[in-house]
């Protein structure tokens, strides 16, 4: 029986190689092949669930206008489960697919990985959301988010520059590269801005339900301000519980705060007074966010949030860097990189996360960090 | 009184622990098997209630026995499904098909409901207890998910004293083969099990949602983890094993994030699990096993 | 006799790793093969090696463990951790590759005997849960670790990077949650392929010999074996640590294809053990040659289900519990003596000579 | 000097003495039988004597060595082997292969030596395989080595554990109710064999049984005991005749 079992176990694997194979032709010639890469199953889905639909609603009104000279935007998405092993599978996937331009991957650790590859191949790559420094090692790949130390920085400048507050409490997760990431330089920056970390508190992936203990030590230690270099889901609990505990410090976030508002059933008002660094909020009156959020909302029953937002943009850099590179939709990937990866640094952009947005040729996007705060339940800006 | 806060706040945390480990353990005790898919079913009770709290304006208690009825009826659904074929297989075969079961179930929910969390709307309106000038809170959740746990647990303890079912449930878990000689109807029994395991996990879902607020398709997936670490620790099969085993998980969980290091919780947790075993090799609570020679 | 038989069984088994890397050589030296697929072989050797490693302590063991992505952890870390250090000492890739090869076996097997003491004194769930734990705890610590290295030597912190305090020089090689970043990339298929063979080598080898032998001993009853004089505890951490080991190197294998490296949940915590394990029972507990394939297979599936997009990993969950349900119904193994390629042929014979 | 002297051996379980002030005193090359009714603790006198249970009093000399509270494991290697009342095989592992799991202090090679297939695991292991062939043919077992022990029937079960037993090179063999669930005639086959090993293997045996036929027929010296204590010891004749064991046994 056991045998037989194996035999069968073969004859599946055979076939499934078979299936595999397949050759490598060239581009079809007569659309523009865009991939992307991000989780949308498992633990980090929110995050590429987001970026998957921002793109779609920027493929959409582009092709809807026309496309990139002339030439319509064929996109695909794969999953990445945010795992950097998979996130390489899925990027051989839209090889095999003969994918032209790269955006992705969303999050840190498997953007690091593919990195390597769409190097390897000259691949021109561009990230919404992977925010750690290696993502942008290579000189085909840029991104639309900030860089970890960059956030990290600039948030400990802006309150010690605007004196918020000098006894400061972080509750990081340590299990989390962007999260982690942002700490670190907060934590080598906020010396020379006069700022004392009183309590630097972690959380891990496996440990993320309860944050008691960490406000009660940030609230013993006498914390003015509790940094939150994290994502909203675990910032709504923690906003949930100090406010159970009493605990009322002015709660400073970076990009990964954003969202906040858009969680179902959130009550706002816990969110009170949050300040947050960051280029994107779904509430901002300009007629670009507002229609964005509106078609998002439409489409997908959700409030988008700053990947969906970094997503969208990056479909439009593209776009802009297509254009100026003069890309057409029969050349290869290689000839599309050397192109795009000049045209990046030569493009000003004017997206939903950042007015004038230019890159450096080291992959660094260029933009103001924006500060707001939260007031009656809105973004407002600082 | 920051100890007592640290140790309040372990409590409640414990406590949830508890009932979830107790459903761990009704169902290793009875049909020895690790459902290793009941953290996934908790995840379901949640959102049960959550669509009809948020979506269909129902009263949370309605809500809640919904949601006991829709978990109840998943368990036995499953089990039907996906374990009772497997009754005499290995049970690393049906091990592995409960992990099968709740890839199923997360991915469902992911689909259905989408991977973005969803603040979950406490069903629990007592207020919290304020002590010392706020400096000692109790919520109104810890209160009712340890009184919770105290009823499920005495109730729990008298249905298999007093009842014929508890008696057949008992008889199953001592001897499969020998209750059935006894006219035990094992396949009921085990089903039986399964529902009132299922039912214990939406209660479980609901008082997790209520005391920390977000729900998304991962959600009991660590819980129920560390609930069947909790039931492992006071003696899996054990019933007051599954209370005393997930409130000292919590207590301990709590205290050493607050005293020795945040980072280094999980792994201390851990630890003092390994050290229990090494000691008492079938947990706290749990019955010595020896091999008649 | 009985030799012999063994023997072929096991030619069998090297002769399907073989013929499967030459025919996957030739589609890709023929350019035949996907890019997805061409990506996929190194996993694959992965995946099979763990797969051939924990069966050496679910079946021929005969203990459950939930923590074997922990060894995978450590082999992983140490080796890449060896391979940055000495990235610009040894520029001859395959000399430091096999070295970091060695470095995660030995690392992944001492820590196997230093866990392997302790756990193997527990029995059925209780060594599974405790085997979990310390997987757990060494994906938790890895990932709180801070390496560096300067000019004064090597540095090690378990809180931050900035308590590293290392001269202006410093290069942190290993940076908490953060990993392990520019492993060179040293894996090959080629490489995978001789790291499987080795593994069924000393697996297989290992059953048939006399330490193989009082370890099934202890498998099937462990008094008996007692009474025999088997020293119970020797051949149990023997077994455990050699199946460590070899899940170490699986994890040079794969930390050397990747050019990040982090202990996340996914890829070295109790799921990625889980994921082990159904390969092991999926193939057969204690069959090495089903390991290697259900591995092969389950590592493959996932990535052919990609056009169904949302449904992939539901999908997914449905075939792994039908194939599990499948294995073990009555109905199965009627359906499968039907079936038979040795019964049809017999069919086939007694119909002819019917005729 | 006996081979195996006992004396004052007893354990309790709880509050239950379930052997007390057990002596034996067995002489090289005997059969001894070791008898009473059902719980009166014989097995328990032959998991004191394996170190599966450590005595609470008494001393347990085998060859004038004080094997007394260790492991079962070193008790083998001293020299007692045993069979067990519910028969305890290896399973999944072959007839030859479960006989060669007995020889496996006797033989030896290293790991590395196994795992690469050096010279000394090819010669040991033709060796072992010789050695264990030489057993199972004694008990006419040898058209059956590749069978899986599990698949054998129940009477060939029983003599592929005495088998292993002796693969162990023991200087006294214990037997728990070696007949048990067999017909007439397989107890009297099974009588030959163990007359035969006596005398092949120069063998001293200590076997529990119940079937008196069997312990009258081969058995030189008993001891019975009753709610874990001696009742009567001595020649076979002389005990089988004691009012006491008559008693016991008959109920009268």
């Amino acid at each position: 029986m056991k045998r037989f079992t194996s035999l069968m176990l073969a004859v599946v694997l055979g076939a499934t190689l078979l299936a595999g194979c397949g050759g490598n032709s060239a581009g079809s010639g007569d659309t523009l092949k865009i991939g992307g890469i991000g989780p949308v199953t498992g633990g980090a889905a929110v995050y590429g669930n987001a970026v998957k639909n921002g793109a779609q609603i920027a493929v959409d009104e582009i092709n809807a206008a026309g496309g990139i000279n002339g030439v319509k935007i064929e996109y695909k998405f794969e999953d990445d489960e945010h795992d950097a092993e998979k996130a390489v599978n899925a990027y051989n996937t839209l090889k095999d697919w003969n994918m032209q331009i790269l955006m992705g991957t969303v999050t840190s650790a498997p953007c690091v990985a593919v990195t390597e590859k769409t190097k390897e191949d000259n691949v021109f790559q561009l990230t919404p959301s992977g925010s750690s420094v290696p993502c942008t090692q290579y000189d085909n790949a840029f991104r639309i988010c900030f860089s970890d130390p960059n956030q990290g920085i600039a948030s400990a400048q802006y309150i010690g520059q605007n004196n918020v507050a000098s006894k400061v409490a972080v509750i990081y997760d340590s299990s989390d590269v962007y999260s982690s990431g942002i700490y670190e330089k907060f934590a080598a920056e906020a010396p020379n801005q006069g700022i004392e970390i009183v309590a630097a508190e972690a959380f891990t992936a496996d440990n993320k339900t309860d944050f008691t203990t960490q406000i009660q030590k940030a609230k013993d230690a006498g914390a003015e301000l509790v940094f939150l270099p994290i994502y909203y889901q675990e910032a709504t609990l923690i906003l949930s519980q100090a406010n159970t505990m009493g605990f009322a410090p002015i709660f400073f976030g970076c990009d990964g705060l954003d969202g906040i508002l858009g969680v179902e059933n959130f009550d706002t008002s816990l969110a009170e007074g949050v300040m947050l660094l960051t280029p994107f909020a779904a509430d901002a009156k300009d007629d670009l966010t507002a229609k964005f959020v509106k078609t998002y909302q439409e489409k997908y029953g959700e409030v988008p949030n700053q990947f969906a937002a970094d997503a969208y943009d990056a479909i439009y850099v593209i776009k802009a860097a297509a254009e100026k590179a003069g890309v057409k939709a029969d050349m290869d990937a290689s000839a599309i990189c050397e192109a795009m990866k000049t045209a990046m640094t030569q493009i000003s952009v004017d997206g939903l996360t950042g007015a004038g947005m230019t890159w450096t040729s080291d992959g660094e996007v260029n933009k103001a960090p924006k500060a707001v705060v939260i007031k009656d339940g809105v973004y407002v800006a600082l | 009184m920051s100890f007592l806060n640290y140790f309040i706040n372990g409590l409640s945390l414990g406590s949830v622990y508890a009932i979830i480990a107790l459903g761990y353990t009704m169902v290793y005790g009875i049909a020895k098997m690790l459902n290793f898919a009941h953290g996934d079913v908790i995840m379901i009770g949640g959102f049960a209630v959550y669509v009809c709290t948020s979506s269909l304006g129902m009263h949370p208690l309605i809500a809640v026995l919904i949601s006991i009825v829709v978990c109840t009826v998943l368990g036995i659904t499953i089990e039907k499904v996906a374990y009772k074929p497997l009754r005499k297989a290995s049970p690393l075969a049906v091990l592995i098909t409960a992990i099968g079961v709740s890839y199923f179930l997360q991915n469902l929910a992911l689909i259905i409901f989408k991977s973005d969390t969803k603040l979950f709307t406490s069903v629990i309106s007592i207020p919290l207890i304020s002590l010392a000038d706020g400096k000692l809170v109790i919520t109104g959740e810890t209160i009712v998910t340890i009184i919770a746990c105290l009823i499920i647990m005495v109730i729990l303890t008298l249905f298999i004293k007093k009842t014929k079912a508890g008696q057949a449930m008992l008889a199953v878990s001592e001897d499969k083969e020998a209750a059935e000689l006894m006219g035990v109807n094992v396949n009921r029994t085990i089903s039986l099990t399964f529902a009132i395991g299922s039912g214990l996990a939406a209660i479980a879902g609901v008082l997790l949602c209520s005391a920390y607020p977000t729900l998304n398709p991962y959600t009991g997936s660590m819980p129920g983890i560390k609930a069947f670490v909790a039931a492992v620790f006071g003696g899996i099969g054990s019933i007051p094993g599954a209370l005393v085993g997930g409130l000292l998980l919590g207590i301990i969980e709590n205290l050493s994030k607050a005293y020795i290091s945040s980072q280094m919780a999980d792994a201390i947790v851990f630890s003092v699990l390994i050290i229990v075993l090494l000691v008492k090799p079938t947990g706290l609570m749990g019955k010595k096993m020896s091999e008649k020679v | 006799m009985k030799r012999l038989k063994i023997n072929r069984d096991y030619l069998i088994t090297y002769g399907i790793v073989i013929v499967f890397y030459v025919i996957m050589s030739i589609l890709k030296g023929t350019n035949n093969l996907s890019s997805l697929f061409k990506g996929l072989l190194v996993p694959l050797c992965v995946y099979m090696i763990m797969a051939v490693s924990l069966n050496l302590t679910v079946g021929i063991l005969g203990e459950l463990s939930l923590g074997h992505a922990g060894f995978m952890c450590v082999g992983a870390f140490s080796s890449a951790f060896f391979s940055m250090i000495m990235k610009d000492s040894i520029t001859n890739p395959i000399v430091r590759f096999i070295i970091a090869i060695i470095i995660s076996a030995v690392v992944a097997a001492i820590f196997g005997i230093l866990i392997g003491i302790p756990v193997l004194r527990l029995r059925g769930d209780y060594l599974a849960i405790v085997t979990l734990a310390f997987g757990e705890i060494i994906k938790n610590i890895i990932n709180i670790l801070y390496v560096g290295k300067d000019a004064d030597g090597i540095h090690v912190s378990f809180k931050d990077a900035a308590s590293l305090g290392m001269g202006e020089d410093g290069k942190i090689i290993i940076n908490g949650a953060q990993g392990i970043t520019g492993t060179p990339n040293d894996s090959t298929f080629t490489i995978g392929i001789i790291l499987l063979i080795i593994s069924l080598f000393i697996v297989l080898n290992f059953m048939s010999s006399r330490s193989g032998r009082a370890v099934m001993a202890i498998r099937d009853n462990r008094i008996a074996a007692e009474s025999i004089g088997i020293n119970i505890s020797k051949y149990k951490l023997m077994a455990f640590a050699i199946s460590a080991s070899l899940a170490g190197m699986a994890g040079a294998l794969y930390a050397h294809n990747l050019a990040t490296l982090n202990a996340l949940p996914k890829n070295f915590g109790y799921n990625m053990s889980i994921m082990i394990l159904v390969y092991v029972v999926l193939g057969g507990i204690g069959n090495i040659r089903g390991s290697v394939i259900a591995a092969a297979i389950l590592t493959v599936l996932p990535e052919l289900l990609r056009g169904l997009s949302d449904y992939r990993m539901l999908i997914y969950s449905i075939v792994l519990i039908g194939m599990m349900l499948f294995n073990s119904s009555s109905k199965a193994e009627q359906w499968k003596a039907k079936f038979s390629p040795a019964k049809l042929i017999k069919k086939h014979k007694t119909v002819k000579e019917a005729e | 000097m006996a081979l195996l002297d006992v004396t004052n051996l007893g354990i309790s379980f709880g509050g239950l003495r379930a052997v007390d002030a057990f002596e034996i005193h067995i002489e090289h090359g005997e059969l001894y039988g070791l008898i009473g009714p059902n719980g009166a603790g014989k097995t328990t006198v032959f998991n004191l004597l394996t170190g599966v249970y450590k005595p609470d009093t008494g001393t347990i000399m085998l060859a004038d060595k004080n094997i007394t509270g260790m492991k079962t494991t070193m008790i083998n290697k001293a020299g007692i082997a045993r069979t067990f009342q519910n028969i305890r095989l290896f399973k999944n592992l072959t007839v030859l292969d479960n006989v060669k799991a007995g020889l496996h202090n006797n033989y030896e090679y290293s790991t590395f030596a196994g795992i690469f297939r050096l010279p000394s695991y090819r010669n040991t292991e033709k060796a072992m395989d010789e050695k264990a062939m030489e057993l199972l043919s004694v008990f006419d077992l040898d058209g059956e080595v590749n069978l899986l022990a599990g698949n054998l029937p129940y009477g060939k079960q029983r003599k592929l554990e005495i088998a292993r037993a002796l693969a162990t090179d023991p200087k006294l063999l214990l037997l728990d109710e070696p007949a048990a669930g067999m017909n007439p005639n397989e107890t009297k086959e099974l009588m030959n064999t163990i007359a035969l090993i006596r005398d092949k293997f120069d063998m001293t045996i200590l076997l529990i049984e119940h079937d008196m036929k069997l312990v009258s027929g081969i058995c030189e010296k008993l001891t019975v005991l009753n709610f874990g204590q001696i009742l009567s010891q001595g020649k076979t004749s002389d005990v089988l005749n004691d009012p006491e064991v008559i008693k016991a046994y008959l109920g009268e």
